[in-house]
């Protein structure tokens, strides 16, 4: 704004930067998302705070959408378009259900949700999505994408945006990496949801973004059941 | 990319009962490419006290080279070992003088009082800001991870050979997801009569 | 408006005034400092003493008028000792001149500077950003005084009542406060002759109203 | 310092080897009014003669005994300007230190930088040795610490001693009364006891002054606390 | 012979590159802009915060009566909390002109709905979710409406209060404050409610009245004359403008 | 004893050797990484001839939390403490800086500090920096003259004020204390009210978080009631993650056995003879 201001170098951390009102169509709302999945389980946890910026828009939003009895999505970043991406997702599958008389399985969803994303190759949906399910052969199963549809399976997979911080907690306790003369006896479902909470739990401590509480699905052949469980609040 | 970021690196410091843990990855690169995978980024300042800079590699052997200086000089004229409360300190304050040209690194202080042997950890952003918790500090690019990993495993008062297993997974498993840092891990266990320092076998990748 | 309160200078939006009548000066201001659309302070006093009898009325960046205001009281005390005098108003208006004009590309500072001396009775010497100085009978500024021009011009009349004067000045003010979103708040009076200044406050919710549809 | 520096030394070897400046300054010390300190057990008493040549004179407002930080303090015998000058020095460098370390500076550290200006003095051009001797005592190292400065920049660590007139049998009474296990208290009176011996005059609470200092650092004595020590001497 | 991307590309950034995400570190490295935001919008007259929150019994949504024209406060009545029909009362914050055209669409809606007299009436969460849609849509074409709607009502009997921001975010909860509300009321509302949970009509009003009490101290754009509307079993009411209570003694503290 | 080479003590303020160096990385696009910042709520309000300081102890880098139970509540004076939000370096320097001028200065004058003294220091050193030492503080104290209370901003300008909030959470401690604010109030009501506002900062911002500490100043004496309330504690875990001994795989071990010898400290006195 002064002629001698502009010959310094700008210190972008140091000091005021200039506001330019650009109008940006995206926005971080925060939240994380686990899935691990067993050889006929599969959970998946997110947490229910929605965010911006430094302020709280509410502590107890759902992020995990029910696509069939055997297929949950899991989204966080951008909710306004993880709303229009679910409703699609919904509509679609419809339609599907409609065509074919037969549910979506759970594969075929996911390479569904693949192209519904990259089809916005250019103006992308800003969500890390989770899409977990029982395939098949009723065996669990975590697809997990980015922003752009690429899609991966795994067995275990964490995202959003203490993705992070809780990751490599899941490559050791469920992935066994790195641990030499130690047997790894199947996963229970007992385990795999305590590993879930105690992950949250550290996430909470160090990531500002995720906290309040976390809705928990787990799903196996005879449905899908919900447990939530209570985070710090700060 | 931030000049953080440049040369990659891992570090983590923990505490246990009487006894504190620092460890470190090997990696030297120049942003992707890794260059080697032997490169010390943790040096002894004294018997029971070592200080880990991770962050720009020329920054962190010009700011070793300076507070060893210091160090010495301060022994010298005191006629006794540096603890490590006033090591952080006199980092601390190195740091604060560049605070508009700051060195890029932030640096961990792990040790034992050499009078009092009671456990000290600390680590600093770039411009010398302390912070002293009683579980563990992290530093480096892959600190996101090494917070995750850390704030799940560790556990109060854990004797030196659990120490040292919590710390190795922990920087293990973190460097593991981080692409920048790893290609092997050196591990120092300080206790009050001796410091167990240990290569560990990773992935090379 | 996200966070602005967290990154936008601390300014005073400001409505300010001095207006000269016979006897001595009225000057006035409003109370409201603003870290972007964030009232930071609802009750912040512009009215700066410089010397007994001289007073500033500060508008712009608060940290620019605040260390302008202490270096020029440091100034005219050292002054006054070696008059053994009061420093005259235009003296003191020549020291903030200096700071002002000196340092025009780091400041943002628009001042007013009333008071009375046994020369030249009530001055009031108004000094915008960009550091030049000139002597007003009447003299508004700050952000909220563009909406009071026409109502000064209108009904400023030389040589008025010490009463008359602060009435008028009380009602620019809360004009241009209920107009200006960067002022508000109480308005508070000083009126300077050569007894010194008398000053009182007109609370936020004693501000005369006007139309307002 | 002077603003523009003679380049030459007033302090030179006499042909017998000897700083003569530095010589004449410890005249100057020994014509100075008498201070002693020793150091207890559990702490340290210094004490000085502190004489107004008229009755005019406001007691207690200028102070010989000043603290340097919360667990040092100084007192001198010679010059009371030079010694402004070296008490505002410390206080600087005890602050300086701790701005780095954080942690209160060791009395020893103190006298050493003390002395070290001191030294300064005795070979720079167009400046004078400080026609002070100064007794600094300190707790640190939960430990009592007592040392003397000379104007020549030696410091000595002592048990007990006096300076400033008649130091010698100053020193011959403490050598006397001294011993190892002698309390803070005791060594306060022994302390008065020295100052009378050479005090001419009645030697009163208005013109003596003692500081202590012990585990919870520094104090100068009030004076009514100085008339109690003095109720009590025979 | 490919000079100009084809339409349907039009508003996506040049064919191959990759669109900026905004705030992350890799986007600030090259400009940010691209020519596709020539007709991006940015408030002209705008209105400041919406406080709303549910009570045992129903709902209640205020506003001040104040259009900004950037700092300059000035058109005085422009109330912006409406009644939309029996069971959905709407609060809106933001640019002014746009809450104009999106009334009038809502308005014509109703009148559509009227004439089809198939005895449904809209409800509050379809409206929250049709405005979702209009608010997306808008903002993907990168020509938004800058404003946040609060819709409140009775959902089959149960209150119901959700918002929408410009961008499309949609969300529901028992209190819902915009623009400086948020940062400001909200804390202190969630205080109040965690006290006593379901809080009847009258404390509701209490408390939305000491709340713009506090952003008129507060907020630069705000104004000491708002209207609240509410809604429960016995009907929709809109009462105002109303004049804010003001304490301004801490004035005699400053020296 | 000192020469440039080795500076015993380091001559007074910033240098600036690294700047060329660090635009020409910033110039290579290079990001300049971000010091820790603490999000912040800190308060302080004026009670009956008496000050109560408030502050939470998170302190931030972006979006990860550094320091889960930082000191904000800095010490000046023993009647005078300042809280500090903004860069938590900064804060934490300054503090230090003026803290240790002020105790020079009540060595000179033999007399307790005063408030506006430290207000004024803090004030020309922040406005000499332009805003770029990001140090936002609230300085609170007792002295002879009465309670006092201020707020500093980081380019320089300061309010005296009967109570006052800073910080990213400071909105939402605003809003408590204008609704339940009431002039000359008891020392336990004054508590609970920077209590309640400091909560709200720590629930609703996401940028202030975990414990509540609190300082009362009173002529008598200073109380830091440091963690006054632990707002918020971390999730009991549901297994441990106690790794067995030998998992992780070693390539090499060196030991260092170090004795420990009880030093003698000897100090013989240096004589000139």
């Amino acid at each position: 704004m002064h002629s001698v201001m502009d010959s310094r170098p700008f210190f972008e951390d140091y000091s005021v930067k200039p506001m330019q009102r650009q109008f940006s169509p995206y926005a971080d709302n925060g939240g994380s998302i686990i899935a691990i999945s067993g050889n006929d389980f599969v959970v998946i946890g997110a947490d229910t705070r929605l965010s911006s910026g430094y302020s709280i828009y509410t502590r107890d939003q759902n992020k995990l959408f029910k696509l069939s009895d055997t297929t949950v999505l899991g989204c966080s970043g951008c909710w306004c378009d993880t709303l229009s991406l679910t409703r699609i997702l919904n509509a679609r599958m419809q339609m599907y259900e409609q065509e074919h008389n037969k549910k979506m399985s759970t594969p075929a969803c996911a390479q569904m949700l693949s192209t519904m994303l990259y089809y916005k190759r250019f103006f992308p949906y800003y969500i890390s999505n989770i899409l977990v399910g029982l395939d098949s052969e009723g065996k669990g199963c975590v697809y997990s994408y980015d922003p752009i549809g690429h899609t991966e399976r795994s067995s275990y997979r964490a995202g959003g945006s203490a993705g992070a911080l809780l990751q490599p907690l899941l490559d050791n306790q469920v992935g066994m990496k790195n641990m030499q003369n130690v047997q790894n006896e199947p996963l229970t479902i007992e385990r795999a949801v305590g590993i879930l909470k105690d992950t949250f739990i550290s996430a909470a401590e160090r990531d500002i973004y995720t906290g309040d509480s976390i809705k928990i699905n787990v799903i196996t052949k005879d449905g899908i059941k919900e447990d939530t469980f209570e985070l710090r609040k700060d | 990319m931030s000049i953080l970021t440049y040369n990659g690196g891992a570090m983590l410091a923990m505490k246990g009962d009487g006894c504190v843990s620092i460890a470190a990855d090997k990696r030297y690169g120049i942003q992707m490419q890794t260059v080697g995978t032997n490169f010390q980024k943790i040096f002894e300042m004294g018997p029971h006290l070592y200080v880990g800079l991770p962050g720009l590699a020329t920054d962190t052997q010009t700011v070793m080279e300076k507070i060893r200086f210091r160090k010495n000089l301060y022994e010298l004229r005191e006629n006794r070992k540096i603890s490590p409360k006033v090591m952080a300190s006199m980092l601390s304050n190195m740091l604060y003088e560049k605070r508009f040209g700051p060195f890029f690194v932030e640096p961990i202080v792990a040790g034992l009082d050499p009078v009092t042997y009671e456990p000290f950890i600390c680590n600093m952003d770039l411009i010398g800001c302390i912070n002293k918790p009683d579980e563990f500090v992290v530093g480096g690019t892959a600190s996101a991870q090494l917070y995750g990993m850390c704030e799940s495993v560790w556990e109060p008062n854990l004797g030196p050979d659990d120490l040292f297993e919590t710390t190795s997974q922990a920087l293990m498993n973190a460097f593991d997801r981080d692409a920048i840092s790893g290609w092997g891990a050196v591990v120092y266990i300080i206790e009050k009569d001796k410091v167990t320092i240990k290569d560990l076998k990773t992935r090379m990748d | 408006m996200d966070s602005d309160w967290m990154n936008a200078p601390h300014s005073t939006g400001t409505s300010i005034m001095a207006a000269e009548f016979n006897g001595g000066v009225v000057i006035g201001a409003d109370t409201r400092t603003t870290t972007g659309a964030y009232i930071a302070n609802r009750v912040t006093d512009k009215l700066t003493k410089v010397t007994d009898h001289i007073y500033c009325c500060r508008s712009g960046s608060a940290a620019d008028t605040q260390a302008i205001a202490d270096i020029v009281s440091y100034h005219l005390g050292f002054h006054g000792m070696e008059l053994g005098e009061e420093p005259l108003v235009e003296t003191s208006a020549a020291v903030f001149q200096e700071l002002c004009y000196n340092y025009r590309d780091s400041l943002m500072a628009g001042i007013l500077v009333a008071g009375w001396d046994k020369r030249k009775g009530g001055q009031i010497y108004s000094i915008p950003i960009g550091g030049m100085c000139v002597r007003q009978n009447v003299s508004i500024g700050g952000s909220g005084s563009s909406y009071v021009y026409g109502y000064v011009d209108a009904n400023y009349k030389p040589g008025m009542s010490k009463e008359a004067c602060v009435d008028f000045v009380t009602k620019t003010l809360a004009l241009a406060m209920s107009r200006d979103g960067s002022s508000g708040g109480c308005i508070r009076i000083g009126v300077i002759t050569k007894d010194g200044i008398e000053r009182k406050v007109i609370l936020g919710s004693a501000v005369p109203k006007f139309y307002e549809d | 310092m002077a603003t523009e520096r003679y380049s030459f030394s007033l302090t030179t070897f006499s042909p017998s080897g000897k700083l003569v400046q530095i010589e004449y300054a410890l005249a100057a010390v020994a014509a100075g009014a008498p201070s002693v300190g020793i150091k207890a057990s559990n702490g340290i008493v210094i004490a000085t003669e502190n004489k107004h040549k008229s009755i005019l004179y406001e007691e207690h407002s200028v102070h010989k005994v000043e603290m340097v930080t919360d667990h040092i303090g100084m007192v001198y015998s010679g010059m009371g300007p030079d010694y402004r000058l070296l008490v505002k020095q410390a206080r600087k460098m005890a602050q300086q230190y701790y701005l780095v370390y954080r942690e209160p500076i060791p009395t020893v550290q103190l006298v050493q930088r003390v002395a070290a200006v001191m030294q300064e003095y005795t070979q720079s051009g167009g400046v004078r040795p400080f026609g002070v001797s100064l007794l600094i005592c300190g707790w640190d190292n939960n430990r009592p610490y007592l040392f003397q400065c000379d104007p020549s920049g030696a410091y000595f660590a002592w048990k007990a001693t006096a300076m400033g007139k008649n130091y010698i049998n100053g020193k011959q009474f403490l050598e006397k009364r001294f011993s190892e296990d002698l309390e803070l208290d005791d060594a306060v009176h022994t302390a008065i006891l020295t100052l009378k011996e050479s005090f001419e005059g009645q030697l009163t609470a208005d013109n003596i002054e003692v500081g202590i200092c012990d585990q919870n650092g520094f104090r100068r004595l009030e004076p009514s606390h100085v008339k109690d020590y003095l109720a009590n001497i025979p | 012979m490919f000079q100009e991307a084809p339409s349907f590309w039009q508003n996506g950034p040049a064919p191959g590159s990759f669109y900026n995400f905004p705030n992350t570190t890799f986007n600030q490295l090259q400009n940010s802009a691209s020519d596709a935001f020539k007709h991006s919008q940015s408030p002209v007259t705008t209105a400041t915060s919406i406080v709303a929150l549910v009570y045992d019994a129903g709902v209640i949504i205020a506003g001040d009566i104040l259009g900004s024209y950037g700092s300059l406060a000035r058109y005085r009545n422009c109330s912006r909390v409406l009644k939309v029909n029996n069971n959905i009362i709407l609060g809106a914050g933001g640019d002014y002109g746009d809450f104009q055209y999106v009334k009038a669409l809502l308005n014509q809606k109703i009148i559509d709905e009227e004439c089809l007299d198939d005895g449904l009436k809209l409800k509050p969460k379809s409206l929250h979710c049709w405005l979702t849609r209009i608010m997306y849509n808008r903002r993907s074409k990168f020509d938004p409406f800058w404003n946040n709607f609060v819709v409140g009502g009775l959902q089959d009997g149960v209150p119901f209060l959700g918002t929408v921001d410009k961008l499309g975010t949609a969300y529901e909860d028992k209190i819902i404050c915009t623009g400086y509300g948020a940062h400001i009321v909200t804390p202190m509302i969630r205080a109040a409610l965690d006290k006593n949970p379901n809080i009847n009509k009258a404390e509701a009003k209490a408390l939305v009245l000491k709340a713009m009490e506090v952003l008129y101290y507060r907020d630069a754009r705000s104004y000491p004359k708002f209207e609240i509307a509410t809604l429960d079993q016995d009907g929709v009411e809109i009462a105002g403008p109303i004049d804010v209570s003001q304490n301004w003694e801490i004035a005699h503290f400053v020296r | 004893m000192t020469s440039i080479l080795c500076p015993e003590i380091p001559n007074a303020g910033f240098s600036f050797e690294n700047c060329k160096r660090n635009t020409l990385l910033q110039s290579k696009g290079l990001s300049l990484p971000k010091a820790t910042k603490t999000g912040t709520t800190i308060v302080g309000i004026q009670i009956k001839d008496g000050i109560v300081l408030g502050a939470d102890t998170r302190a931030t880098e972006d979006t990860t939390v550094a320091d889960k139970n930082c000191e904000k509540i800095h010490y000046i004076a023993p009647n005078i403490y300042c809280c500090g939000a903004g860069t938590a370096a900064d804060t934490e320097m300054s503090t230090q800086m003026i803290s240790s001028q002020l105790a020079l200065h009540s060595l000179y004058t033999n007399r307790q500090v005063r408030v506006c003294t430290a207000n004024m220091m803090l004030k020309q050193y922040l406005f000499r920096y332009q805003g770029y030492i990001g140090a936002a503080l609230i300085l609170g104290g007792v002295d002879s003259t009465g309670p006092h209370l201020y707020q500093i901003y980081p380019h320089g300008s300061t309010d005296k004020l009967p109570f006052t909030t800073m910080g990213s959470g400071s909105l939402a401690a605003m809003a408590v204390f204008e609704s339940r604010w009431k002039p000359d109030m008891e020392e336990t009501e004054g508590i609970q009210l920077v209590r309640d506002a400091i909560a709200a900062g720590i629930f609703n911002d996401l940028g202030s978080g975990s414990n509540v500490d609190i300082c009362v100043i009173r002529k008598s004496g200073v109380d830091y009631k440091r963690t006054y309330e632990e707002a918020n504690k971390k999730g009991t875990r549901q297994n441990s993650y106690r790794y067995p001994r030998g998992a992780t795989a070693v390539l090499s071990t060196k030991i260092q056995n170090i004795e420990i010898e009880t030093t003698v400290q000897h100090i013989e006195p240096m004589d000139t003879a």
